[in-house]
């Protein structure tokens, strides 16, 4: 669906890029790594803004940009959206006319979310005759994603989209991505250095280190080894895919996954609705013995089927399998030898039900 | 302060011609300086070079080129007559035409001051958006340079209601015709004790500069207010 | 009603030329549409057909350019009225006559000021200037300490600042200012007589509205007008 | 220390702002609320670049502002470093001039951290000579940090100087932060929407919304409210003032508190080093009977004071004593009626000692 | 093609007076253009409307005026050449004088520019950093105006070379002195059959001013460099 191969280097000896990434399918790739790891010298190249020293950009069968064959679309007609990392919004129109703007030159077959509907969700029906000059940081943020939206892009390029945003407004802009990415079939490139929004959002995940590409896979599969830097992050952990199965007794939420269930505060999802979970490492507790007359609600019967370094020395990571489905419980080394853990034990994996807060959506 | 049927005269055809002046310049004017700023062609150092000309050599020099080019004999005045019946030496669109060449590199200066004021990032914030060159154009780069194209106007119109070596070469002094106020208060001058009447013709082209001036504050300040800068 | 004739003047006759418009105009006839300006100007204008039917011109030499290039009825041609050269300074200080002739040292009058006049190298007034001093033989020396103004009008206005204390102008200039008493005359002999020549163009020379000005100008009815203004009867 | 007292109105009906707030000494007051409440209006009114309709500044005892008494002093004479949403660097100055700009318009005597230091501890070693333009964000966000940091401010105003930054660089500049804090004695107002700051530096918290204080006081007595916007967030919780006390024999680190001991992984900090620990609610469980064979290794006896609703339906917040010291769990509903939780009830409150990896620093 | 001995004195006194007109009016117009764009004081605007002054009124005009204010009698121009034996008139320094009154209201203008381009959340960020309002000034205001500094000097320059009214009217025309290459053009003008002396000293004039821009062109890079625009 998207192919990018880029090559570029700015100045003679500046910083070098030298990064390439395929993307399968529709759904989110986010571009993670820290401050200067070029994350936006690559959404620049895509979008076009940059014409890098040498590369190739395929989109849908369309060649964006293949400097051996003298190919590069110009960027107003690759139709890649992007949210800038400052927001960019034209200081001569008012909030509605930035919308508007991309909307206008959107093809008229494309289809998407309608004004509406981006207003109402970004929160900007207040500020809708007001001058980006007017502005705060968020609001102008906000307004920035609305615009790109309204294009209707085949691509959407988003550099930190959310970095400016509260914790609240963050909360209620995400599921509408996640909506949206869903609805549209639209591939996404989303720049972040926030696990949380990789969880919400990510379907893919490409680490990026100085330039290069460190990493590159399903966000499951990358977030449950225990081998690159980002487990290294408090909030390590595996995703876990599943599934609304219906209502508990005690008014939560069952959620069935390959190998149990779980059981999570209540969820707004119809039973059926598809979720990811991130199971975060440090949420997870092993118990030798079935404990009893604990809030603790989901007590689960696993395996360690290996146990690995953690970040720090008294730590580790102990690898649990529940039937065909995996967990990461981050435990001291002091309660390994405590607890006489070990590959092949049969030990109880504990998850309070109010860590499940966090989901990521459904896929 | 009376003023003669003559004088008023001068002062209707003054203004008329620094207004024509500068509705002729503007837009080649625009598009003059998006090509010296943006264009990469060989010879855009002899175009930039040549746009400058009027400015360095004196204006009488230009009035007689263009007399030159656009007078009935010329090679471009004699077609224009023969074929069209449109005479410009020794008329107010003449005076135009000659006051329009003499501030054309001062709008274009301008204009290119104000072009350079455009963040690059919205332009391309456009054009990921969708917008082509021409539609980016107009929609995001001419709004944002508008405050250099409204100062190149200013400075175009006023130096429109002083300009006179070119018109007297081109247009002649035809009262009622080509007889702007500068030609008059030069008339004046040459009349021993011009000086009076000379001071006052100066001060009622100043107080049109001055009207002038007025009305681009207040349109800068509503662009301010466009531009978001408010 | 007659269409009004187009005259095209040199700038040092239009004080003249306004009051000759009116007295025309008071005899029934349209009143004329004057342009001032230098005579080259207007000599050029004319070659690239403007639409002047009297060209008054304020030398010889750019009636003769039109006259080579036929642009201008050649009978018509007549010089009627002359002007004389003379020698100024700044009312103040009150300074003595001089009786100008081959003798008098310019450069000592001028006590190391300027000596302004029209640039030799355009300005009729200049033209006559430098013959003047030729035929005084102090041209080499005086030459460098000239102050060219690009008009005769502008040249005077140098010795009413005081910025020049001697200037070389016409006589009508001179009697029209109270800033400049007139030193001496220059000798007639010492330079070409100073001439305006008239003639009326070709596109005008069926015109019986410019034969009819021309006539005017040329004639009896115009004498006190241009006295009034300084001017002489060409010889 | 500080005393601030605003009221401004941006246009006619624009959002109006009307708040108060004093900080009696040295140390970081955050101002915390959703977009648009007010923040950056409240930090350009304290550095003088905005004139509020009305109001008063005391710093220190020297009047900056007081629209009653016609006082206002400009900005250069406030001394106080901003650190703006959107860097502000100096485009023709290279990265150095940049920093030393301030430098050299610092008094005298003023003290502080010296060039090389602020370079190193920003990673500004390797851009020194680059020019803003050619920066990403987080650098340009970086350099602006440096360049009011060696200004040697009498205050220091900071608006979200890390939402630009990747987590490693974030976690490397929060200490660098809190050491500055304390070794300068230097008054901080912090903007930030990043509940995590909060915990690592500051000491009080001004809870904005729509332009007024909603609340304000100590961090830990805030965070500890179950009534505030706060305790919806998925990371409420307490704050737990301790004190390293060694090094237990399995290699974990004692914390000692008011009412017990802590483990957690190993600290460097050295024995009697005050910590603040963030004891987030969504971490705590409770048993009823004494638990074992568990790897969860803080298991300490708590008593529950009160039982309040928690952000969701099924959820509630237990107050727990355990001593004088209080703590936070979220549990659900449903385990309040299954193991008979109510006040005055002695439970088991379970803390993993990994979930510790997220400290408040020194005070 | 060959110069004359008194060609290459008008180009070399016509670069002298030019340059020198712009050393002259450059810092007065900068600060011109501040005390326009910033201040807030009543009469502001009638001093706008004064400084565009000699753009709308014929050169000669303004020459006149010069002479009037400059001159050995005038109120300025007396007291000068009594105490401390400077004259104006017929000088190069009066050439330059009058060249520089001349452009004064272009440069002022291309600054105003230039000033607008001047994000004023730097100068805010400067100044919580403590520059006072100078410090402030020279240290970031300056240099980020500087490319409407540099339009203004360029453009001051080519109209500097090509100033005629106001020069001959107020310096005369004295080779060596004040003879500059338009006068020396327009004089060639002025006689029959001069137009191939003046064509070729108008390309003389064209040849300087596209030095001139060349020169800019390369500093306007330098200074994009050094602005960060690079
Ligand atoms: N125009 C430029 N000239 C020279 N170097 C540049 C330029 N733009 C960026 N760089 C450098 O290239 C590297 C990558 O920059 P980029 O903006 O892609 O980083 P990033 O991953 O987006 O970082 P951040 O998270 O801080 O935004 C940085 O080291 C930066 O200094
Ligand atoms: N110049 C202005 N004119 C009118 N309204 C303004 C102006 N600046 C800000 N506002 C409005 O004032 C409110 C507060 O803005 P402020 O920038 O202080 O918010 P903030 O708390 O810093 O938000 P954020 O976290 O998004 O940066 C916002 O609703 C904003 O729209
Ligand atoms: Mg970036
Ligand atoms: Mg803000």
């Amino acid at each position: 669906m998207l192919e990018v191969a880029l090559r570029h280097r700015y100045g003679r000896d500046g910083f070098a890029l030298e990064a390439a990434f395929g993307v399968a399918e529709a759904g989110v790739t986010a571009l993670f790594g820290p401050s200067g790891c070029g994350k936006s010298t690559i959404l620049a190249a895509v979008a076009g803004l940059l014409r890098p020293d040498s590369g190739r950009v395929v989109l849908d069968g369309t060649v964006l940009l293949d400097t051996a064959r003298g190919i590069a679309l110009p960027p107003e007609r690759r139709r890649c959206g992007v949210v800038f990392q400052d927001a960019r919004l034209f200081p001569h129109l008012s909030v509605a006319g930035n919308l508007r703007y991309g909307q206008k030159r959107a093809p008229p077959g494309a289809t998407g979310p309608g004004f509406e509907e981006v207003v109402a969700l970004l929160g900007l029906a207040a500020l809708l005759d007001r001058r980006p000059a007017r502005l705060s940081g968020g609001e102008r943020q906000r307004v920035a994603l609305g615009r790109a939206l309204l294009a209707r892009p085949r691509l959407l390029l988003m550099d930190e989209p959310l970095a400016a945003l509260d914790a609240g407004r963050r909360a209620e802009v995400l599921p509408f991505l996640a909506r949206l990415r869903d609805a549209a079939g639209l591939p996404i490139l989303y720049v972040t250095h926030a696990l949380e929004e990789v969880d919400a959002l990510a379907d893919r995940l490409v680490l990026l280190q100085d330039g290069r590409v460190l990493a590159e896979g399903g966000v499951e599969a990358l977030t449950a080894r225990t081998d690159l830097p980002l487990a290294a992050r408090r909030d390590a952990g595996t995703l876990l895919s599943c599934q609304v199965g219906g209502t508990d007794p005690g008014g939560l939420t069952r959620l069935d996954f390959a190998g149990g269930t779980l059981l999570s505060t209540a969820r707004p999802e119809p039973v059926g609705t598809r979720l990811r979970l991130r199971i975060r490492a440090r949420d997870v507790a092993v118990a030798t013995e079935e404990p009893h007359g604990l809030s603790t609600r989901n007590i689960l019967a696993a395996e360690i089927t290996a146990i690995s370094p953690g970040s720090g020395p008294q730590e580790v990571f102990l690898q649990l399998a529940i039937g065909p489905s995996k967990l990461l419980a981050r435990v001291t080394q002091d309660s390994v030898s405590r607890l006489g853990l070990a590959p092949g034990k049969q030990v109880w994996a504990l998850l309070k039900a109010v860590t499940f807060d966090h989901l990521g959506a459904a896929r | 302060m009376e003023l003669s049927a003559e004088e008023w005269q001068a002062v209707r055809l003054s203004l008329d011609v620094a207004l024509r002046s500068v509705a002729l310049g503007l837009v080649p004017a625009v598009l003059m300086a998006l090509l010296l700023s943006r264009g990469r062609f060989p010879g855009r150092f002899l175009l930039d070079a040549l746009v400058h000309l009027p400015l360095v050599v004196p204006p009488v020099v230009v009035g007689w080129a263009l007399l030159m080019l656009f007078g009935l004999r010329g090679p471009i005045g004699g077609p224009l007559n023969d074929w069209f019946g449109i005479r410009l030496v020794f008329t107010t669109e003449g005076a135009a035409l000659a006051t329009a060449v003499m501030s054309f590199p001062l709008i274009v200066r301008a204009v290119r001051l104000g072009l350079d004021q455009v963040d690059p990032g919205l332009e391309a914030a456009a054009r990921t958006l969708g917008a082509g060159r021409v539609d980016r154009f107009l929609t995001v780069t001419l709004p944002l340079m508008s405050p250099g194209i409204l100062a190149g106007a200013v400075t175009a119109f006023a130096a429109g209601l002083g300009e006179f070596g070119a018109v007297i070469t081109f247009a002649s002094n035809i009262p009622g015709e080509t007889q702007t106020l500068p030609l008059a208060i030069y008339s004046a001058t040459q009349s021993p004790g011009g000086e009076a009447v000379a001071a006052r013709l100066a001060g009622i082209s100043l107080t049109l500069a001055v009207a002038g001036l007025l009305l681009a504050e207040l349109i800068a300040r509503r662009m301010h207010l466009l531009l978001g800068r408010g | 009603a007659q269409q009004p004739a187009t005259v095209f003047a040199a700038a040092s006759l239009t004080d003249a030329m306004r009051a000759l418009g009116q007295e025309w105009a008071s005899r029934g006839h349209p009143a004329p549409r004057l342009s001032f300006a230098a005579s080259s100007a207007l000599a050029r204008q004319i070659e690239q057909g403007a639409g002047a039917d009297l060209f008054l011109s304020a030398d010889e030499p750019w009636m003769d350019y039109l006259q080579s290039r036929e642009l201008i009825v050649n009978n018509s041609r007549i010089s009627p009225i002359g002007n004389a050269l003379v020698l100024v300074a700044p009312t103040t200080p009150t300074r003595a006559p001089v009786a100008l002739g081959r003798g008098t040292d310019l450069l000592a009058l001028a006590a190391g000021g300027r000596i302004a006049t029209g640039d030799p190298a355009h300005v009729p007034v200049g033209r006559y200037a430098e013959a003047a001093l030729r035929w005084m033989g102090q041209w080499e020396a005086i030459a460098p300490r000239l102050a060219r103004a690009d008009n005769v009008r502008s040249a005077l206005l140098l010795v009413e600042r005081g910025e020049a204390p001697l200037g070389i102008v016409y006589a009508t200039d001179a009697a029209a200012s109270r800033g400049v008493a007139v030193l001496g005359t220059f000798p007639a002999g010492s330079h070409a007589p100073i001439t305006y020549p008239f003639a009326i163009t070709r596109r005008a020379a069926g015109n019986a509205e410019a034969l009819a000005l021309h006539a005017f100008l040329a004639g009896p009815d115009a004498v006190p007008v241009f006295e009034r203004f300084g001017f002489r009867l060409a010889r």
